[in-house]
């Protein structure tokens, strides 16, 4: 498999949010400001390669050889859940101020589709670990892009007079078709 | 509030997509058509019922500090269960729905409904809020999956009803995200009037 | 059979324990601090975000209302007493008394009271024109007319009434939160105690030059000539600056200032109407 | 009933508690719908072979065998028979030249070579073009994939006709067409390579 | 070669209708209202009591505080009262109004035109004597002069500027005056040279006052150190720091003044003042004020005392034309509109200009298209676009970091934007909030 | 001044102990502004955090302050706690491959050298420290 | 003497310039091209000119009145331009329907919804287009075939575009120098003798609108030069390369909507960065992505894409890209 044509598939051809629809409630909820969207792209980088890795030993080297792969979602979310929060117990262990600064910067990373679908997909597309991580990160850096023009855009649109009832969330979905219809255009690089 | 606006509610006013925007992903993802969007809307109403339910009847077992893992586990069990029925017996649908089943899990309606309403509430509430919020999503689903196949495609529950193609843009990746937009700004006037 | 079952029981129950052990780690770590009652309180609160009650929102009012101790200060002006009653029960704690209160335009300076001497053509916003000069009148401190207190106005209490080129309030919609007084940069609105039937009686005028000039750019222009202050029985009037100012928590609304005033510069509003009344004051009520 | 407090104990026990519980459940609807769903699976494949050759009495799918294509790779190759008689070949093909990529198909060939049928098992081309090639027509209103029924590869090039073949393609979909001949081709080449004929 | 700076600028129609009509000296009007201040700082005290005879040149308000400067009667008479009045500002403040008897001055001052080369008084005095006869810029900011030519301790000053651009349209008085007083111009320059202790001065003149750029390189010669430095014609090269990148490639930095690039910028009309106020002893009581439009029947430049109604002015000039729809104290793109023209002028008022009805209400407001003009106009490079929304929106921490506060407010962004967005008026809101948000904030 | 763009947040303080610091709850809302969810987000729950302030302002507990940090900090914050561990990660995990070892050793290996990173980190965190600085606005 | 003066803050002046001239400017620098596709097309161009004009407007006049109940504003020409930019991006034989459905989208879903005039992040009418080419993909891509003055409209002969000819040549396997032989000569390209969308055929005619746009000032170059130099070095690289795979960049420039997007769609006030060195960015990503997509993706087109996608960027590139402040910043006080 060519790296170079998946790292492009993930980021622009399938874009995570703008054609797979993973994420988009972060994509939607952590676009109104540009920084806040870099650090989120940031953060999820290495949260989803660290997951797509720890859920990829797991199911391979675990679960399959007991036969009980239909496990795969409820051992997914725990690993991944539990994950996360290990990644903040160890920041604030090693340096409160450290982590009190991510903190004040960084809403919660929760476990969204994003994160979860990933490790999923990874299974599901039969990768093996080398591409799975490259696809995580790639995709995770589809992710951060898209989030961060929509965040962009956002920052841009509270300068002008959006009409009330399409605030929010409705000018961010319509925003993000456009979006889709512009990544469209990518289709057939792959 | 009494159980019937309990039930209610879901649909119009706190409808968990139009109005609150949780589970934007499935609800996308799976209404290019109107039987994909229900049938994805009622394995995630048979989720929250069950977890609902089992939540609600088990919320003094649990201590507090352990409550979202055990909330995760009871949810997905109940997705694993759905996953593996639907796999077996509705296969086609299985797998239009593909990845969105097992995601299920983190759709946050379904861990929401649990934390703020079925651990504090009756079995009998918390089934009723449950089964509210499942068909208001369920029925948001429906109609945004009949509004796309109806633009996109000219069709209604898989009938045809104009030959050739439709608007093709609506059971694409982008007519997906403006539907919903131009639905949720109408469901946002509406509770505003 | 059986080994599937077992297997999967084991998997999960090693996964569980762990998931235990992490978590009342992070359990240790992480204060969940945030008090359910919080999420009820802004439950009760109206949700209008109008920073009213001097917090950035609903919910970080919330917050302060169940951080305190007593609500000593704390009052939504949108939910009034009521909401203040349901946060009170859900808090278990005596609700304060604090007073309705309604926001009132001190300006009569229509076209008809107080000739246009200029026609402001910048940016409609009274903060510009303010900065810029006196205002289109004589006055130079009644209301420019641009309307920064209406779009201020997140309850639609407020317009501009196109004929006397005034704000008008409407009362039941007015929640006294105060975004139009802070929006002036003429502090010509205030707000006042709410009486019964919305009754008030106020000097409808900020101009604090001397008689003379004041009448001469107004024809209902307070010219601090001080007979209300001295007819007024609870002592509700203040003379400062040669205007005229009646403290809303004093006056008994006894009506005697009113006719008192050689410029008609107090009004009175809501009280049936009687012999000589001022055809303005008639029309700023009906709206 | 008290709420239980959050002492490790307690935490431990209710989550050891409920992950048992949970685990039995899920174990219980696993052993019970394993066999329907490997059957769905495997139903999903033999339908896709009877669509695409004729009548056979086998299990075409205990039958199955590997043949090199010829470019690295092997297809799988599913013999129908009826009796002892090979009645026909499902051989499963796959091309990543489609409109988004990855196409793969059953292509069912008599003995002799002719084609009998073929099916879409999976692709990702658009709807309402690319997707054009999946559905059978009826004789009144024949669709894209039906031009290639009864016909040889031999006397019937697998082009569309802007690349001088005799396939007409869908309508502005020429690209899904081309794949979609290509899928074909490789299909034959192996089987025509593997001696079946 | 015509020097100018580097980025922005617009270029109106010049219509400098009187730039050849002689300066005419009007007579003293009956009555003079003297505002008490008519400069940046403290308003000057009031020295003199109702009923009180003045002279011309005498004070009749002291100043008061560091940034302040002395007020003199232009007139003599009697004080008829002291009185708020509303004046050129739009507000309102103290005046000192006087009926004028006669033209009687304070014996001190020297009133013949002969000029007067030689410079006697060393630097204090003649710093001194600035804050004595009230000088402060006649360029249009009105900052006292004397405080600016005492370079601060720790800086160091080694250029004055002085600035003969006068890019605003229709104004001509720093012309005609440069054409008329060309010498005692540069005399003035040579005694703000002394009193900075400086070698090297430059007179900045726009390329479309031909006749002042050689008339002065002429003079130049015989005046040690100045030169003349001819200029494009561009809004704003009267800009102060726009000037001194012109004339020297020095940037004043942001947020800083021009002595922290070593210079001092003084208008022509200042310089005058200076030479009249050290040569001859004379207070700044009166001023060229250029009174025009284009349906002002006699448009042209008057020497006029300081008080005088801006009524009389118009009347000199043929009066008010019936169509006037707009009166503007100072230039189109930086004078202030005048509610009503019953104000007297001031130690400020450049000109006086007439807009008839048509051209006097602003075009309606579309929304901005981002078609960056207004951007490629500011020639601090700022984004009035941005700012103003910014401001518009009340968001004032943006605004701060977008540069607000280096606005020089000279408009070219509201003159050149296509869909006529009040830029100039948002972002002068924009700027005294964060500049007073700012001030909070150090106090606090 | 204005220097840089900063993160502000609200918050409560909770302990003053009168040199200069402050312990502040702070909320942590900013991002999910526009989450119209946040009463329902459970994860998004326990996210209130208490961070340490110096102030010289009188602060008592209960005060409501709003805590500012440089953009910049946040960033650097980001860079170590997420950003270099996450390069960690991958250059481990690709040299260890390039290296020849299976994917199992190499996966193991990297969460060794993320391991490794972590405890660099908690080393140098002193170094770290001063350069995280949060102040109390008004 | 009582007068009642205006009263207003400085300036009192203002340039003529308004956003309707702008916005007729750029309406009368597209008349040749539209005379070149009248020329090409015959009544086709016509009723699609005049079609989506009509429906542009009437959408944001609807629009405006009924559900924004705002003054409506249509007479600033902005809907007109949006109008006649989409009609130059469609095929001169595309049935009135999908017009209409094209200017809803364009202004209603595109413009209205941010806003109205100057809100809108992306190009109204690429939206439009890029919605409908993806949505009738077989009306978008029946090219009709020029020839002198036609009357007919719906029956035209349609042909590929030499771009489509080219991308479906080299995806067969012809060689590029094979393939030329098909299509036009450059000259015939440059005059605009070739299928393709109604008015982007004519390179020469809408270069003399893109001189008189420069003229009145109404565009800077940066933008179109920067992307006219990019794509031709990026395909004159691959040329060099390999000729036999890649055209010359003299094909690249004359065919497709380089041209018109360039000049008239990428420069778009509302859509493109305000600053110089932003536009050339913006210009020099919408040359790379264009010849990315014609030379790879499945599009044989990629203008219109490339320039949506450059719109997304474009607050990213404003917030960070700003003009040079007058004056470097002092630290005092
Ligand atoms: C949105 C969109 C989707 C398309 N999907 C397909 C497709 O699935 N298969 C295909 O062959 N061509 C598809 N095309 C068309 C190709 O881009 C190309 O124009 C066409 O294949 C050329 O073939 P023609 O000669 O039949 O017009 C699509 C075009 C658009 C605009
Ligand atoms: C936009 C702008 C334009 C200006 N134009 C002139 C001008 O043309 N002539 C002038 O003397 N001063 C002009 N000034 C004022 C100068 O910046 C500066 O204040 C003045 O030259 C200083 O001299 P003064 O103190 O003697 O007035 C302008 C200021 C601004 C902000
Ligand atoms: C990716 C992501 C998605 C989030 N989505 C939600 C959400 O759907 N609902 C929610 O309540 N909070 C959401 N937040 C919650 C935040 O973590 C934040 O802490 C929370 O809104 C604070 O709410 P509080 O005021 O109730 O403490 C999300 C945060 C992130 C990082
Ligand atoms: C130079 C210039 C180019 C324009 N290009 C377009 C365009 O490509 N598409 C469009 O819909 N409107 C265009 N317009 C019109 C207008 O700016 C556009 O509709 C806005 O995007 C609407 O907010 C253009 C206007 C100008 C002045
Ligand atoms: S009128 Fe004033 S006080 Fe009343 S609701 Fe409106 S803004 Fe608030
Ligand atoms: S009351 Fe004040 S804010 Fe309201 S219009 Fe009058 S001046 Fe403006
Ligand atoms: S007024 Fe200010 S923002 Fe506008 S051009 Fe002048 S300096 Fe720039
Ligand atoms: S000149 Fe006017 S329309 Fe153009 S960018 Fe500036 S404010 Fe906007
Ligand atoms: S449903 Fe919320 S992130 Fe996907």
């Amino acid at each position: 498999m060519d790296f170079i044509l998946l790292i492009i598939s993930a980021i622009l051809v399938n874009n995570i949010v703008l054609a797979q629809f993973l994420g988009v409630c972060p994509f939607l909820g952590v676009s109104n400001k540009v920084s806040t969207a870099i650090g989120m792209s940031g953060a999820v980088t290495f949260v989803m390669v660290l997951a797509t890795m720890v859920t990829y030993l797991i199911y391979t080297y675990v679960l399959i050889p007991l036969g009980i792969g239909f496990m795969q979602t409820i051992a997914y979310i725990l690993v991944i859940a539990s994950l996360v929060q290990m990644v903040e117990i160890i920041l604030k262990k090693i340096s409160q101020p450290l982590y009190q600064a991510l903190g004040i910067f960084l809403p919660l990373i929760t476990t969204n589709c994003a994160v979860l679908g990933v490790a999923i997909l990874v299974i599901k597309k039969d990768y093996n670990l080398v591409e799975g991580i490259v696809y995580g990160a790639a995709t995770a850096i589809g992710f951060g892009l898209a989030l961060v023009i929509l965040a962009g855009i956002r920052e841009q649109l509270e300068l002008v007079d959006v009409p009330s009832g399409m605030k929010g969330a409705p000018i961010a979905l319509v925003t993000a078709g456009i979006l889709a219809l512009a990544f469209m255009g990518f289709a057939g690089l792959v | 509030m009494n159980q019937v606006q309990n039930f209610t509610k879901g649909f119009i006013k706190e409808n968990p997509i139009l109005v609150m925007v949780l589970g934007a992903c499935p609800t996308l993802a799976t209404t290019s058509s109107m039987i994909n969007g229900l049938g994805m809307g009622l394995a995630t109403t048979f989720v929250l019922l069950g977890s609902n339910t089992v939540v609600s009847l088990m919320k003094n077992l649990i201590p507090d500090k352990v409550r979202i893992p055990a909330f995760i586990v009871v949810i997905a069990t109940f997705v694993t269960i759905v996953d593996l029925v639907m796999n077996a017996y509705v296969p086609s649908l299985y797998e239009s729905l593909g990845i969105f089943i097992p995601l299920i899990v983190v759709n946050c309606i379904v861990l929401g409904r649990a934390e703020a309403f079925a651990s504090k509430n009756t079995v009998w509430s918390s089934v009723v809020d449950g089964a509210g919020m499942g068909l208001g999503f369920t029925t948001a689903l429906g109609v945004l999956g009949a509004i796309r196949e109806i633009l996109g495609s000219g069709a209604i529950g898989g009938f045809k009803f104009i030959s050739g193609d439709g608007i093709l843009v609506f059971i694409l990746a982008p007519g997906a995200f403006i539907a919903l937009g131009y639905m949720i700004a109408i469901v946002k006037k509406i509770n505003k009037a | 059979m059986s080994s599937t079952v077992l297997l999967t029981i084991a998997m999960l129950s090693v996964l569980g324990l762990l998931a235990a052990v992490i978590l009342y780690f992070v359990a240790q770590k992480f204060k969940v601090v945030e008090d359910p009652r919080i999420d009820l309180v802004n439950e009760a609160l109206p949700g209008a975000n109008c920073g009213g009650c001097g917090y950035a929102g609903c919910r970080a009012f919330a917050e302060a209302l169940v951080k305190s101790t007593s609500f000593e200060g704390l009052n939504c002006p949108v939910g009034g007493a009521d909401t203040m009653g349901k946060v009170a029960l859900i808090l278990d704690r005596q609700p304060v008394a604090v007073e309705p209160e309604v926001a009132v335009v001190r300006c009569n300076g229509t076209p008809d009271n107080a000739a246009r001497t200029s026609y402001y053509d910048g940016a409609m916003s009274c903060r510009i024109a303010h900065s810029l000069y006196g205002g289109t009148t004589g006055c130079h401190y009644g209301c420019l007319g641009c309307g920064d207190c209406v779009s201020a106005c997140k309850f639609d209490a407020m317009y501009m009434n196109p004929v006397t080129e005034l704000p008008v309030i409407l009362d039941d919609q007015c929640v006294a939160c105060g975004a139009c007084v802070k929006a002036c940069p003429r502090s010509i609105i205030e707000l006042r105690k709410r009486n019964k039937k919305d009754r008030k009686i106020y000097v409808s005028c900020v101009n604090k030059d001397k008689g003379g000039p004041a009448r001469k750019a107004c024809k209902v222009a307070c010219i601090g000539c001080g007979k209300c202050v001295k007819v007024c029985p609870y002592d509700a009037i203040t003379m400062e600056n040669n205007l005229a100012f009646i403290d809303s928590y004093k006056c008994k609304l006894c009506r005697k200032c009113v006719p008192e005033c050689p410029t008609l510069a107090i009004l009175e509003i809501g009280f049936p109407v009687k012999e000589q009344k001022p055809a303005e004051a008639a029309e700023a009520t009906t709206d | 009933m008290a709420k239980i407090q959050s002492s490790l104990k307690n935490m431990v026990l209710s989550l050891t508690l409920i992950s048992v519980g949970a685990s039995a459940a899920l174990g219980f609807v696993y052993e019970m719908t394993k066999g329907p769903i490997e059957l769905t699976a495997l139903n999903k494949k033999l339908d896709a072979i009877k669509q695409v050759v004729p009548e056979f009495t086998n299990n075409p799918n205990d039958d199955m065998f590997m043949l090199p294509t010829g470019e690295g790779d092997s297809l799988e190759v599913y013999p129908a028979r009826s009796g002892e008689e090979v009645v026909g070949y499902a051989v499963k093909s796959y091309t990543n030249n489609g409109f988004s990529g990855y196409i793969s198909f059953m292509v069912g060939f008599l003995p002799d070579g002719t084609i009998y049928n073929i099916s879409v098992l999976e692709h990702k081309e658009t709807p309402g073009l690319g997707t054009k090639m999946v559905p059978e027509g009826t004789p009144e209103k024949p669709e894209f994939k039906d031009q290639f029924k009864g016909k040889h590869p031999a006397d019937f090039p697998l082009k569309v006709r802007k690349d001088g073949g005799p396939v007409d393609a869908i309508t502005a979909a020429t690209i899904s067409s081309r794949a979609f001949c290509e899928g074909v081709q490789r299909a034959y080449n192996t089987f025509e390579k593997g001696g079946l004929k | 070669m015509f020097k100018t700076f580097p980025k922005g600028g617009i270029h109106p129609p010049e219509n400098k209708l009187t730039a050849d009509k002689p300066i005419v000296i009007l007579p003293v009007p009956p009555q003079v209202t003297v505002p008490v201040s008519q400069h940046i700082g403290a308003p000057a005290t009031p020295v003199v009591e109702k009923g009180a005879a003045v002279l011309a040149g005498q004070v009749i308000a002291e100043a008061k505080g560091f940034v302040s400067t002395n007020i003199h009667s232009p007139v003599s008479g009697k004080v008829s009262k002291i009185d708020t009045v509303v004046d050129t500002t739009g507000y309102k403040q103290t005046a000192v109004i006087i009926d004028v008897e006669g033209d009687e001055w304070v014996t001190t001052v020297d009133r013949s035109t002969a000029l007067e080369k030689e410079i006697t008084l060393t630097r204090e005095e003649i710093i001194e004597r600035c804050r004595q006869c009230g000088l402060v810029g006649m360029g249009g900011a009105t900052f006292p002069t004397h405080i600016k030519l005492t370079v601060p301790a720790g800086k160091s000053c080694d250029m004055v500027i002085i600035n003969g651009a006068e890019c605003e349209p229709y104004l001509t008085s720093d012309h005609r005056l440069m054409l008329e007083k060309g010498a005692e111009v540069l005399t003035g320059a040579t005694i703000i040279m002394k009193a900075l202790g400086v070698e090297r001065a430059v007179v900045g003149i726009e390329a479309n006052k031909p006749d002042a750029i050689s008339h002065l390189t002429e003079l130049a010669r015989e005046f040690r150190g100045i030169t003349v430095q001819p200029l494009k014609v561009k809004y704003p090269q009267g800009g102060e720091k726009q000037l001194i990148k012109a004339c020297t490639g020095r940037e004043v930095p942001s947020g800083g003044l021009p002595i922290d690039v070593g210079v001092v910028v003084q208008n022509v009309g200042t310089a005058f003042a200076v030479y009249e106020a050290v040569q001859k002893n004379k207070p700044l009581v009166e001023r060229v004020v250029t009174v025009t439009g284009k349906s002002v029947a006699n448009p042209g430049n008057f020497l006029v005392r300081i008080g005088t109604p801006v009524t009389a002015l118009i009347e000199a000039a043929g009066g008010m034309p019936d169509d006037t729809g707009k009166v503007v104290n100072g230039g189109p793109m930086m004078g202030k509109a005048l509610a009503i023209t019953d104000v007297p002028v001031t130690k400020g008022t450049s000109g006086i200009l007439l807009f008839p009805a048509a051209a006097s209400r602003r075009a309606e407001v579309l929304p901005c298209i981002r078609c960056g003009k207004c951007s490629s106009a500011c020639a601090m490079g700022l984004e009035p676009w941005l700012i103003s929304v910014l401001s518009e929106k009340g968001m004032w921490e943006k605004a701060e970091k977008e540069k607000i506060t280096d606005c020089m407010e000279c408009g070219a962004c509201a003159y050149t934007c296509p869909a006529k967005r009040p830029l100039l008026d948002y972002i002068r809101l924009g700027k005294s909030t964060v500049i007073r948000l700012a001030r909070e904030r150090v106090t606090k | 001044m204005p220097q840089g763009e900063t993160v502000t947040h609200e918050g409560i303080v909770l302990k003053a102990p009168g040199d200069g610091t402050a312990d502040v709850e702070i909320i942590v809302a900013e991002a999910c502004a526009g989450c119209q969810a946040r009463s329902v987000c459970s994860p998004g729950k326990s996210d209130t955090k208490v961070i340490t302030v110096k102030s010289g302002a009188a602060l008592k507990p209960g005060d409501r302050v709003t805590v500012v940090m440089q953009l910049s900090q946040g960033f650097r914050a980001l860079a170590i706690g997420y950003i270099i561990p996450f390069i960690v990660l991958i250059a481990a995990f690709a040299l260890l491959s390039a290296a020849g070892a299976g994917e199992v050793v190499a996966a193991l290996l990297s969460f060794v050298a993320l391991g490794i990173y972590y405890t660099v980190i908690w080393l140098l965190r002193g170094r770290i420290e001063e350069r995280f600085e949060f102040k109390i606005k008004e | 003497m009582n007068k009642i003066l205006n009263v207003s803050p400085s300036p009192h002046i203002s340039t003529p310039e308004t956003t309707r001239r702008l916005m007729y400017g750029v309406v009368i620098a597209l008349i040749p091209a539209l005379a070149a596709s009248i020329y090409y097309f015959g009544m086709g161009a016509i009723i699609v000119t005049l079609t989506s004009v009509v429906s542009c407007v009437a959408v944001e006049y609807l629009v405006q009145k009924f559900i924004l109940k705002t003054r409506p504003s249509v007479s600033d020409g902005s809907a007109v331009v949006t109008g006649l930019l989409l009609a130059f991006n469609v095929p001169s034989n595309l049935p009135i329907w999908i017009i209409i459905i094209g200017a809803i989208i364009s202004i209603g879903v595109a413009k209205m919804t941010f806003g109205g005039l100057g809100s809108n992040p992306f190009n109204p009418a690429l939206v439009g287009r890029v919605f409908l080419l993806i949505s009738f993909p077989v009306q978008m891509t029946s090219w009709p075939v020029p020839s002198g003055f036609r009357t007919g409209y719906l029956d035209a002969v349609t042909g590929a575009t030499p771009l489509g000819v080219l991308s479906e040549g080299v995806k067969a396997g012809e060689s590029v120098a094979s393939l030329m032989e098909k299509v036009p000569t450059h000259m015939q390209l440059f005059y605009g003798y070739m299928g393709g969308s109604m008015g982007e055929i004519a390179a020469a005619a809408l270069i003399i609108g893109g001189i008189y746009l420069l003229w009145k000032k109404i565009i800077s170059w940066h933008i179109p030069v920067s992307i006219l130099v990019s794509v031709a070095l990026f395909t004159g690289i691959l040329w060099l390369a390999d000729p036999t795979k890649y055209a010359d960049p003299g094909f690249h420039l004359l065919t497709g909507g380089i041209m018109l997007g360039a000049i008239f769609m990428a420069t778009d006030y509302v859509t493109s960065p305000m600053t110089h060195k932003g536009m050339i960015i913006y210009g020099i990503g919408i040359g790379v992505i264009t010849v990315l997509i014609r030379t790879w993706g499945a599009y044989p087109e990629g203008v219109s894409f490339a320039i949506l996608i450059m719109n997304a960027f474009v607050p990213l590139l404003n917030m960070y890209i700003k003009p040079k402040r007058f004056g470097k910043e002092v630290k005092h006080g």
